[in-house]
Order: structure tokens, then C-alpha cells, then sequence
């Protein structure tokens, strides 16, 4: 029988080793599967490449495991946040690297890396800094980048449901890179806020099906980072 | 030099709002683009796309109605219209970067007259850069239109011969939407299409870092920009 | 007001020129827009180029374009049937070109048309007759081939709801190739069985958003392919 | 030369059925490979997935039952399980080509001793080529098993040095399952692991068209090949 539930954001979280590459869903607080993201503070693993579009908010979440200086390397788009120094702190002292990668190509490599296409060609960032590097060619005349996949060790995402075999609804925007991670994450962990039975889910309607999910953990109640921030919480 | 008080960021917003052809598929971007949702045309139905993943975005939801997971790519609460959908991240730049979008209304740091644009770093050292969707908008959006203060608050020129920040894209702006004018990026520069009311030619040209061509049509009069 | 819906197939394919390039959506007849393509006969373009999974079953549909002398290019991946010979007969006397794409670069060359990727590189096809003529470079030390986009002038699809925007429905397995060829069609024609106002359908559960489509037109009871072909049918 | 009497079809896909470990997701092609979803041992869960796009495909549907849109690759009608889900052509090949099915079982024209599969192209001229989806299967799937008759009707060996019929693709081959045995592709070329019940090594060596390694472990006698 297949059932990918695992008890808690620690068993979902075990195994993740030191230099690891890590995929986190979330675009801002929304879809950030930040119980997964804390497990993986208690769990301590370091040198870790994280992907995820932005760094984090506050002192939780992504913004706390950046802190607690597990994170060796910052592949996103988007790394200020009005509200965190964090990321911002740990990359001017050379504590962290940082590789900015639009936010399109970096879905599309994301995308390209769960469908098995190691590298395509895209018009964006060319002839500007962030081509700074990569191959240059021509396509209907104009410049193009030759940019390669993302694949990870893992992927940690956040769902709004999931049945036992993995498959996937989201909420709303809170939506936007967890499909694409879930391809491209050797081993995906989702924290879903209700787990249902198969065959619970409509098959018309599922977004990701549940051969891109490994591990599953029920978490009914997720914290809200907004309101965590708001209150000036850190984790741990 | 202190800037000539032309329209006021509600009136470029309106302006720019005027221009949007019904049916339009539209990005706005962060900042005063966002203003534009609010002028558009009652005869007019535009679809607001925002590329964390909503098509059909429509405005702040009303006291106690928001959700912190329906959100814009500002990260500001939203709402959802009929005939909205959800949909993933490579969804959504497929949406930008094949062309899809008509029209893509951003902020500036600086256009050049080559329709170059900088928007996304001042290029300082120690400055933590961040790109987000911008470099996708320019690329794969059929027109970009720049909507900003024609200088900085210390009177300095966005509009240049060639900007000194770093590329969001080259070659890609269209249109820019002023307090003093509504200039287009043609195959020979800027040229001035309308000057805000009260405003002369010679006081655009005069805050602008480029040459300007005077392409006013008599049909279109300047006072057409008052709100 | 945004209203795509038109009043037949007749006018959901007005404007289709000889020459043109025209994607047809369906695998066999699951998905095949019968009705648009009998209309596409009527209109009567020629020297048209077809991209589409097969070539036609029986003497109607996609085979009945073929036999009516319309097509003069076929990009596909399965063009062999157990009940038509169609276009086995026009393709062996010279008369309509084959272009032969495996069946997953088929559908990632139209997806890429769609998303703006100019071209892409994939293992599959490598080292076979399939790679003769294309770019081989090694990724991760596995010969792969540059494959390019494919984009259309026309697509033409069909699904089981529309709303006035052109939000698409589809249904089960007929939903194959037609979500990727609406954005990959320039201009994206759709059969749907219903057409629905904008609201009516779950935001959350669209799986072609309205921005991919352009013409709607509501087919309430689209024919079988596979009785009509059974019956000995021919169109026109 | 007469092929000797090994498995019938039925009892080739049992025997393949049971190396597929429980909760695999598995797609298997048109033909005898179909045949292995009826002789799945009742303690394992396999995920079928059809590449025209469904993910937990069912066993054909009861009279009356069917619908022409609910079909498989081979264009016939099937179910859908609890727990499926149906997706488009580049969702579903992501699957294949990105490496996430453990599993693709095809039929073969024949097979080399490095692993090449030729099974979609006689290459001989004025035959329509159709390629569907095996070249996307044998390149982006974990494992390959090839499941077919050790010769061909007029007894011609499948199993060979080198193809001579056009590539699916090159040194994709795992296992090979026939009438007469199961054979690994190994670094050093074909490895017989099981011969059939009544069969012996001689006679698969006899009816094999390359040369053939004793892989056959004692701790699995060839009588477990028995149905």
C-alpha cells in the first residue's frame, strides 16, 4: 500500500545532510511550509544550498535558518525584505552566497531540472549584469542566455491538501513555486493542512500528482510568519 | 534645478490608464504602477495579471477580507475576480515570457533614449541586489510602458542618453508616462508625444538628460492630459 | 466587456490562410476539435502545415483535411493507424512532408513555443535516426540534441467548458495535448461542450487560463470520431 | 531452427510482474506489456501511469462502462483508481523524461548486448515511421525492462550483437524478460539469470544471436520461474 505520511516536520525533515540542496517553496509568507523549514533548524544540518525565491522575513522561518547559519548558498530572485536585515547581514560579511537568478528562469530551471531538460535557451537577462558568464546565442535575432537546470536533494513545499499517495491542492497564491520544486526535488517533503484518503480528490483537478511527492506531514494549523513577524518572534 | 509641478502621481496613473485598450492582458508593477488599477476606464474591462501566480487580480479586499495567501507580487492582500485563475510560477512567466501579456507598466530608475531601462539596482557596492519578475516583464511582454517622476527628488533626470545603473533590459521601453510629458521611445530618441498642462516644451527638455523630438500632433491637444 | 465566444465553426476558423501553420489538438480522437477541423475543410486553406499528435483516423476529422489535399506538412509523432491510410498513401506518392518528433519532445517543443523558450536540449532521440540534422552537446555526460520551439498560427482545441474569458475544462484524458497548444497558437480556437459565464468555474481547478485562448465557440454535442469512422463515415 | 516451448505470454508477464517492487510507478507499452498489470501480486500497489496523461490508470472498464476519453496510450478504454490523476502532454512527459517513473516495460524488435533497443522502425523503405512515445520512455526512465519472445515467428534470434534495425536508444536496456529466460544487460554483455522450466542454458545460447554469461545464482533455483 502506498502511504507517504511520515509523523511530524521531524521524521519529514530526516536525513538531510550537511551541503545538501534544498528547493523551499513560498513566495513571501505564502506557501512557505515553515514547520518543515523549523524542523530543519532543530535538525541542524549546515553548508546547505538553499533555492527559494526570496530569504525570509523577520527571525522564522527561512530568515531563522539563514541566522542559525546553515545556509552556505542563496539561489532566489528576490532577497530584501523590508522587515529582515538577515540575509542582507550574512551576504556583506562574505558568510553567504548569493547567485540572483530572475524570477522566471529561475521557475523555468526549476521546471526544466523536474522534466529532465538540463539546459534551454531565454531572451531574459541578456545583455544585462546577470549575463555576466553565461553562454550568449541568437534565436529569431535576438540574444539569448543558454541557462541550466535546478534539481535538489530535497524540496520542502506547503500544501493546502494532500491524499496518502502525495497528490497536491494549494491555496490560492500560495501556490507559485511548489509544483515546479515538487518535480524538482529528489526527495519532496509537503506539510498539508488536511490529509485525506486517495480517491478523496477530484483526478481533474489535482495540481501535483503524487509521483513528484515522497513524504508527507500533516500539520493542521500552520503558524502564520506574518503574524510571527509582527510579533516579533525568533525561532528557536 | 527644482522639477516644474506638472500631474501628480494619481494624474500620471490616470493618464497612463487612458491609454490601456479594453481586453488588455496587463502586469502592473510595484509602486505607482499600482495606481493605474484604479483609473481604468468604466467602458473598459482590463485582465491584471501578477506573476506570483493570479490572473484576474482585482482590488484590496474590504476590512477583516483579506487573505494572507491571496497576495500581489508587492506582497499586498488582493482579491480575485470572475473569471480569475491560479496557477504555478512557470505558468505564470509563460504567460510573461511568451508574450502573452500585452502590456507590462513598470518604474524607473532611468530609460535612455535608446529605450534601454534600469529599474532593478543602483548597482552599489554593499547594495544586496534583487531582480524579482522585472528583466522577465521586459523581455517577453509585447509592450512595456515606464510610468515615473520625470527626475529624482534631488532634480536629477531619469530620462537619459544612456542610463549609468544597471540594465533591466536593453532596448525595451516603449512609452514613459511623466508629471511633464508622454514621450515615446522612437528609432530617433524621445519624442515628446504631450506635455502635461502648464508645462512647456522647453521646461521638459530642459529636465531631460537627452534630446528630445517634438512629435505633438495637433490632433491629440495637451490639455487632453488634464484628469 | 470580454466576450471570446463566436457563433460557429465557421467563424471560429475565418481568417486561417493558405500556408499557414495549425496545431490540432487530441491523441487519436480523445481531445480532436471534430467539429473545427470539418469547418477548417469547408473554409478550404491549403499548403497548411499540421502539427498534431497522429494523422487521422477513417475518412473524417484530421484525415479528412489530409485526404481533401490541405495539408502539406505533418509534424507528429504517431502517424500510423490501424484504420486509416490516408496519409500513409499521400505521404509514400510525395505528397504531404513528414516531420516525426517523439512524442514528449513534441509536446516540451510546443510547450516551449508557449513559454518563450526559443530552444531546449534533451536526451531523447539522442544517437538514433531521430538526432539526424540536429545539434548533439553533452549535458551531464549524456549526448543530447538542441530541439527548438514550435509555435502556430492557428491551435485548434477542444474542451468540455469554456467561460467567456477562456478559462478551459477539460475532460479526462482528452485533455492531452490542447493546454499546451493554446499557448503555443497565436490565434487559439476552442470547441467546448459548455460555455459558461466568467465565475462559474473554481479559480482554483482552470487549467487553461482565458489569457491562452482567443475564439470560443460552444459545440454542445460534438461527434464521435470513433463512430463515425465505424459507421464508414467520410466528411465532407 | 524451431524456437523450443518456454513461457507463453501470459506466464512471461507474470514472471516479470514479480520484480516490480511495491509502490512503483510504472508505465508499460502497447502489447504484451499490458499484459503485466493482470498479474501484479495482490500484496503490492504499482501506480500505472499512460503517457497520453493519467496517473493511476485501471484495468479496462465493464461492459457499457467505457468512454472514448478515458483511454490509455494504446488507444483503449481504461479506468482511472483512487488516488489518480489525469494532466497534459508536457506535465505527463516531465514524468518520463524527468526521471520520476521507476519503471518502463516495452516490447522490442530486437535487443544488443550493450543494451541498444531497436523497437519502432523496421527502416525498410515506404514503411510509415511512428515513433510515439518509446524514445522519451527509454531515455528519461529508471529502469528499462524489455519484455518480449526470444526470436521472431520465423525464428530469427531478437537477442543480438548489435541492431540492425534503426535505435529507440542506445544502451537503455536493463533486463530482458522471454520465453526462454531472463537476462540481464551487463557491462560485459548479455547475463542469463533464470532459464524457463524444460529449458536449458544451450538452447537460450542456441537461439540468442550473441554471446551469453551464466549469471544464474543458486539461491534462485530456475524453477521459480514457474507460474
Amino acid at each position: 500500500m502506498i502511504d507517504k505520511q511520515v509523523i511530524g516536520p521531524g521524521e519529514a525533515v530526516g536525513g538531510i545532510a550537511d551541503g545538501d540542496t534544498v528547493m523551499i517553496g513560498g513566495f513571501g509568507e505564502a506557501g512557505s511550509p515553515i514547520e518543515l523549514i523549523h524542523a530543519l533548524i532543530d535538525q541542524g544540518a549546515t553548508g546547505l544550498t538553499v533555492i527559494s525565491n526570496n530569504a525570509g522575513n523577520g527571525e522564522v522561518g527561512l530568515a531563522a535558518l539563514i541566522r542559525a547559519g546553515q545556509v552556505a548558498k542563496m539561489i532566489c530572485s528576490f532577497p530584501r525584505s523590508s522587515n529582515s536585515t538577515m540575509f542582507q547581514e550574512m551576504h556583506r560579511s562574505g558568510r553567504i552566497e548569493l547567485e540572483l537568478v530572475p524570477q522566471g528562469t529561475l521557475a523555468e530551471r526549476i521546471r526544466a531540472g523536474g522534466a529532465g531538460i538540463p539546459a534551454f535557451y531565454t531572451p531574459t537577462a541578456a545583455q544585462t549584469d546577470l549575463a555576466a558568464g553565461k553562454e550568449q546565442r541568437q534565436f529569431n535575432g535576438r540574444p539569448c542566455l543558454l541557462e541550466h537546470a535546478l534539481v535538489a536533494d530535497w524540496s520542502l513545499i506547503r500544501a493546502r491538501t494532500a491524499d496518502r499517495h502525495g497528490n497536491l491542492l494549494y491555496n490560492m497564491t500560495a501556490r507559485n513555486f511548489s509544483p515546479v520544486m515538487a518535480m524538482a526535488g529528489r526527495t519532496t517533503v509537503v506539510q498539508a493542512s488536511s490529509v485525506v484518503e486517495p480517491g478523496a480528490l477530484d483526478p481533474e483537478t489535482v495540481v501535483t500528482p503524487g509521483i513528484f511527492v515522497d513524504r508527507v506531514v500533516h500539520v493542521a494549523n500552520p503558524q502564520h510568519e506574518s503574524e510571527l513577524v509582527a510579533s516579533g518572534a525568533r525561532y528557536p | 534645478m527644482n522639477t516644474p509641478v506638472g500631474l501628480s502621481r494619481e494624474q500620471i496613473a490616470r493618464r497612463a490608464a487612458r491609454d490601456i485598450a479594453d481586453g488588455s492582458y496587463v502586469n502592473l508593477g510595484i509602486g505607482m504602477p499600482e495606481l493605474i488599477a484604479g483609473f481604468i476606464p468604466p467602458d473598459r474591462q482590463i485582465v491584471l495579471h501578477t506573476e506570483n501566480g493570479l490572473l484576474g487580480m482585482g482590488p484590496a479586499p474590504g476590512p477583516g477580507g483579506g487573505n494572507p495567501e491571496l497576495i500581489n507580487a508587492g506582497k499586498k492582500q488582493v482579491t480575485v475576480l470572475p473569471g480569475g485563475s491560479f496557477f504555478h510560477q512557470a505558468d505564470s512567466f509563460a504567460m510573461i515570457r511568451g508574450g502573452h501579456l500585452d502590456l507590462s507598466v513598470l518604474g524607473a530608475l532611468e530609460v535612455a533614449a535608446n529605450g534601454d531601462l534600469a529599474n532593478w539596482s543602483t548597482g552599489r557596492p554593499g547594495a544586496i541586489p534583487a531582480v524579482g519578475g522585472a528583466m522577465d516583464l521586459v523581455s517577453g511582454v509585447k509592450a512595456v510602458y515606464v510610468i515615473t517622476r520625470h527626475c529624482t527628488r534631488d532634480g536629477t533626470p531619469k530620462l537619459v542618453e544612456r542610463c549609468s545603473y544597471p540594465l533591466t533590459g536593453a532596448g525595451v521601453v516603449n512609452r514613459i508616462y511623466t508629471d511633464l510629458a508622454v514621450i515615446d521611445v522612437t528609432a530617433d530618441g524621445f519624442g515628446v508625444t504631450e506635455v502635461s498642462p502648464g508645462i512647456s516644451l522647453a521646461e521638459v527638455a530642459a529636465h531631460t538628460a537627452a534630446p528630445l523630438l517634438d512629435r505633438r500632433s495637433s490632433a491629440i491637444p495637451s490639455s487632453a492630459a488634464a484628469p
